[in-house]
């Protein structure tokens, strides 16, 4: 058995959040609420080190002033707490907005149209290996399917309902399989957190 | 018809009591379960198998995974280390992952202890600097990849220890990627993609991998082209490594992978068994109800 | 004024960023890594209104003694607590503060995500039934891929791991291919809307 | 030093030049492989206009067939000396000309996108156009959003919460937008009824919105009075901090309703399925395609991937919104024609898909 105090400690939370699997019961509250208190102290931590110390901070003490502008707009989220002016809490949210906006059409574009067509289109390349080129045209064909199903202005009569239809099928065994596929990953996180258990704390295996 | 009912509602405390148990179960009763051994698994172990330790070549593992995906990747580390020193091969390893160097350490330490231990001669025992090294971490994974097909030590100058890289024995013999017989990538990160665009595309390095479940059937198309000579995906890959290594003699009993694999097969059936059940009672009950 | 203002500066930032994937010049790179360090910032600003929100929420609970506020001094304790070890008494590999982290968030976390292999089982066993042609083709292509993946899959039947990939390989890359590319157009629109002032909802409804 | 073995023989297509599309100091070299496979690669040298000798400045493996060259100056000319080594000797060595790198305004390798980007906004905008005009637009069933009623009734029924999570994503996600869209109806709805809401967040940016949206939602329909500043939460960054406080939530304020709505990554399971041991209905959408599977077996109703980002039309019906849908609808329907089109070329020896590819 471990001699380490900080080991103990690692083995007492792990018990209490699986305790959580019973039912809710006051260990789990304890470790739940420690959890959420020791992970802001954590990033309280971080944001300084890693954001307001190197990028807001130093560029500030270094004489650099285009760095008053992040420094206002993040004063201006405390407007929130002062009525007549709690509006100017918008500026802030709509620099953070129109950024990710921006940044995300480009590269949603590129990623998972363009690439996502590429990797679609059946080429006769395909048909020199065996089965492939009959793979590669199913996948074309439940490609074609799936996005039919997304089709939300028109309604699905017809060969679109068929389409539809055909999409769901693909979609329905898309999701069994990726279930089925992932049980195996989140067992192998629950064995590591036994191994903890059994071997480090306990000393039961090697 | 209550027989019918109760089995489509098992209670959830019975089903993870049941689960947890089955978890437990296989690291203090030891079974075997045959496995079968899938192809990219056995091509890595029949490349490593053909090595010969005269052609001083020696074989590179870049160990790069975390604490938290040890089950998966840790015994890959140990199954491969155990085989190249056990055909004398010498192994050379670094890690481009910040959080490796101490599972990286643990693992060459485990297998050298063992080896030694079940050594009978000065000539069988295994010393660092000789057989193995370790060169630590490296950020800047792509300049290194390329930098290190010219020359290793360029890239680690001091390996983990802080001896000289080049003052090391085993290191006399090599220098770049032409003196390595293979290089395998330990990862549960995207990791083999650049050695795979630089290291083997610049320098015609050969290249095989031990990659999490998740992360392998990405590469299933590079082992189709040959560029990856070898792979052990997941747990079941890595059991299955130590299943070769017991069939051949190099180790008297499979490892931690095979115990975990054992797990997985019981919680699997476990998973199986109840949708079966909870089938079967839906059928009948609604046979009943029309 | 109060809804013109935000809105003109979520275009420009918009529009700007768009452009600046466009443009390899240096001042186009400066530009955007200026903009993700003010980014940065702006969220560290952002997690002082965060804090303060749970900081009140738990002495509310502890003030009025809401069954259970014992736990809310836990959390506001080991907060403050772990937040002086950070920011006073170093953050270096060997710190009380790494020592925290790697033995009790490390932990914490793992078992919460150690929990999903319980949770994927009675969710499996509930939700898999037969109950339609699509629960059917859910539960079918789950069972196949489990048995397949697993060592016993060959003795039931010895093309049985093939096609448990071939199940992974071809409708679940469909699948998964189509979904994307339908999340992509309705991601770029509401973008597009963001940017243009049409979809303003987060400036809190209508004034 | 090095030793020059001097042959006739240079390297074939031995190009030197400013590497296109860049924010300049780069120079790309670029050659033909020489046949012998046991040399040990090649070996850089370069020099200004104005240096007398050249000097080693890299190295590139026996396969490579180009350098790239990160340590120039734009406003230098350079010239570069490329050799073979083979045991500690150098051949075929070959001079290029003088060249300079510069910097570019253009990106011409996106070009691709830039085009995607003004046909896509071309479309948004003409259908808005047409339905500010008053042309009637059809949508079809959202099952996942209709049930938005029947959920908020059930909790008023039951006199309990309900519990609203928009997810894993900063403000920066547009299916974080996408979901205030949703949350902002539904707390209409609320205020209505009357229903305690409780709104748990991960990103404080995301907290804020949230905040106004419900709070402007209550003002809307003269709730103001029934607006609790408790409705709203912020719990923590750390993602399974997060399901861990909201799976203490979901079990000790019983909820009727659970909303699961916004990005979703690993911990999407663990809030579900506690929702589901306590007999909530629950209502999940996601653009994260891996994470759908789960909370299809977990949940009543699931948005799929794009019908999150239908829902704010689908819900207001308003007819700019409904237009976007239209716009969304024509993109997808290009992107099948291309793909069909594309295949079709590629058999009768018409290989376009190049333009597809975006640097």
């Amino acid at each position: 058995m471990s001699t380490d105090p900080w080991i103990w400690i690692g083995a007492f939370l792990t018990l209490m959040i699986f305790s959580f699997l019973f039912r809710d019961n006051p260990f789990y509250k304890f470790a739940e609420h420690l959890f959420v208190g020791v992970a802001n102290g954590y990033y309280i931590v971080f944001y300084w080190h890693q954001a307001l110390k190197p990028n807001l901070y130093e560029p500030l003490k270094a004489g650099n002033f285009l760095y008053v502008v992040p420094l206002l707009l993040g004063i201006l989220y405390f407007t929130r707490f002062i009525p007549r002016v709690g509006w100017l809490v918008r500026l802030p949210i709509g620099f953070m907005i129109g950024w990710g906006a921006g940044i995300s059409i480009p590269a949603n574009l590129q990623a998972f149209i363009f690439r996502q067509i590429e990797g679609t289109v059946v080429t006769p390349q395909s048909f020199s290996k065996g089965f492939e080129g009959l793979w590669s045209l199913i996948i074309l064909i439940g490609v074609i399917c799936t996005v039919i199903y997304f089709f939300f202005s028109t309604e699905h009569r017809g060969v679109l309902k068929f389409g539809a239809r055909l999409g769901i099928i693909f979609i329905m065994l898309g999701f069994g399989a990726s279930f089925g596929y992932t049980v195996m990953a989140r067992v192998s996180l629950l064995i590591g957190r036994i191994q903890f258990l059994l071997g480090p704390w306990l000393g039961l295996i090697k | 018809m209550n027989f019918f009912k109760s089995l489509t509602s098992i209670n959830r405390r019975v089903i993870y009591l049941v689960l947890t148990i089955l978890v437990i179960l296989p690291f203090f009763l030891r079974f075997h379960i045959p496995q079968n051994i899938m192809p990219q698994t056995q091509k890595l172990y029949d490349f490593i198998d053909a090595l010969e330790s005269h052609q001083n070549k020696a074989v590179l593992i870049s160990i790069d995974y975390t604490p938290q995906t040890m089950p998966e990747c840790h015994p890959m580390a140990i199954s491969i280390i155990t085989h190249c020193l056990k055909k004398q091969i010498p192994v050379i390893g670094l890690s481009f992952d910040p959080q490796a160097p101490g599972l990286a350490i643990e693992a060459l330490n485990t297998v050298v202890t063992k080896l030694n231990s079940q050594a009978t001669s000065k000539e069988d025992s295994i010393t660092y600097g000789e057989d193995y090294v370790y060169l630590g971490w490296k950020s800047g994974r792509i300049a290194a990849l390329m930098e290190m097909g010219e020359k290793i030590s360029n890239v680690f100058p001091r390996d983990y220890y802080n001896n000289y890289t080049d003052s090391l024995p085993l290191m006399q013999n090599i220098k770049n990627y032409r003196d390595i017989a293979i290089s395998i990538i330990i990862a549960a990160a995207d990791y083999p993609q650049e050695w795979l665009m630089y290291a083997q595309a610049r320098y015609g390095l050969k290249l095989g991998a031990g990659l999490t479940a998740v992360m392998a059937p990405k590469y299933y198309p590079f082992l189709q082209t040959g560029q990856i000579s070898g792979m052990m995906s997941g747990m079941k890959g890595a059991a299955e490594y130590e299943n070769l290594l017991v069939k051949s003699g190099y180790t008297s009993e499979t490892g931690k992978a095979e115990t975990g694999m054992n797990s997985q097969i019981l919680i699997h059936l476990w998973i199986i068994l109840l949708i079966i059940i909870g089938n079967i009672g839906y059928m009948a009950l609604r046979r009943k109800k029309s | 004024m109060k809804t013109i203002l935000p809105l003109a500066i979520c275009l420009i930032m918009g529009i700007m960023m768009v452009f600046q994937f466009f443009i390899p010049h240096p001042v186009s790179q400066q530009f955007n890594s200026i903009i993700n360090q003010w980014v940065v910032v702006l969220s560290a600003f952002a997690l002082v209104l965060g804090i303060g929100n749970l900081t009140s929420h738990h002495i509310m609970i502890i003030k009025r003694k809401r069954p259970g506020w014992q736990y809310s001094i836990v959390t506001i304790l080991s907060m403050f607590l772990m937040a002086i070890v950070g920011l006073f008494f170093g953050i270096d590999e060997k710190s009380i503060y790494q020592k925290i982290y790697l033995n009790v968030l490390t932990p914490l976390g793992a078992t919460m995500f150690a929990l999903l292999a319980y949770y994927m089982t009675s969710a499996a066993y509930r939700a898999f039934r037969a109950r339609s042609l699509e629960a059917g083709l859910l539960l079918g292509a789950a069972f196949v891929v489990m048995i397949g993946f697993m060592p016993i899959g060959k003795f039931i039947h010895p093309r049985l791991p093939d096609f448990a990939e071939w199940l992974m390989r071809i409708p679940n890359m469909a699948s998964q291919r189509g979904i994307l590319l339908g999340v992509a157009f309705g991601s770029v629109a509401t973008a597009l809307k963001i940017i243009l002032g049409i979809e303003r909802s987060w400036l809190g409804g209508k004034e | 030093m090095w030793l020059f073995i001097i042959f006739s023989l240079s390297l074939e297509n031995f190009t030197v030049c400013d590497r296109p599309n860049d924010a300049g100091s780069c120079i790309s070299l670029n050659w033909k492989q020489i046949g012998d496979t046991l040399i040990d690669g090649y070996v850089i040298f370069r020099r200004t206009v104005t240096d007398t000798s050249f000097k080693k400045i890299g190295f590139a493996g026996p396969l490579a067939t180009s350098y790239e060259d990160n340590s120039v100056n734009d406003n230098e000319k350079y010239i570069y000396l490329i050799a073979v080594q083979k045991q500690d000797s150098l051949y075929y060595h070959t001079i290029s000309n003088a060249v300079q790198s510069s910097p570019q305004f253009f990106h011409k390798g996106r070009l691709n996108v830039l085009i995607a980007i003004i046909v896509f906004s071309s479309f948004l905008i003409l259908f808005m156009v047409w339905a500010k005009k008053g042309t009637k637009l059809f949508i079809r069933k959202i099952t996942g959003l209709d049930a938005i009623e029947e959920a908020v009734g059930r909790a008023t029924e039951m006199g309990k919460p309900i519990v609203y999570v928009p997810g894993l994503g900063d403000i920066d996600f547009p299916s974080t937008i996408a979901s205030m869209n949703i949350l902002g109806e539904l707390a209409k709805k609320a205020a209505i009824y009357e229903n305690p809401l409780i709104v748990v967040n991960c990103y404080p940016v995301v907290y804020t919105v949230a905040r106004e949206v419900v709070k402007q939602a209550f003002i809307s329909q003269g709730k103001i009075d029934k607006f609790n500043d408790d409705y709203v939460r912020y719990l923590t960054e750390s993602q399974f901090g997060y399901a861990a406080a909201i799976n203490g939530i979901i079990l000790r304020e019983r909820p009727a309703t659970n909303f699961f709505i916004g990005p979703f990554f690993a911990e999407s399971l663990l809030m579900a399925e506690t929702g589901n041991q306590i007999g909530a209905v629950q209502i999940a959408g996601t653009d994260q395609v891996l994470q759908l599977p789960f909370f299809v077996t977990a949940c009543d109703y699931t948005l799929l991937g794009e019908e999150v980002y239908a829902a704010s039309a689908y819900l207001t019906r308003e007819p700019v919104l409904v237009a976007s849908l239209r716009a969304q609808d024509t993109g997808k329907f290009l992107v099948l024609l291309m793909l069909v089109l594309l295949t079709l070329l590629s058999f009768v020896k018409i290989n376009l898909i190049s333009i597809l590819r975006v640097q």
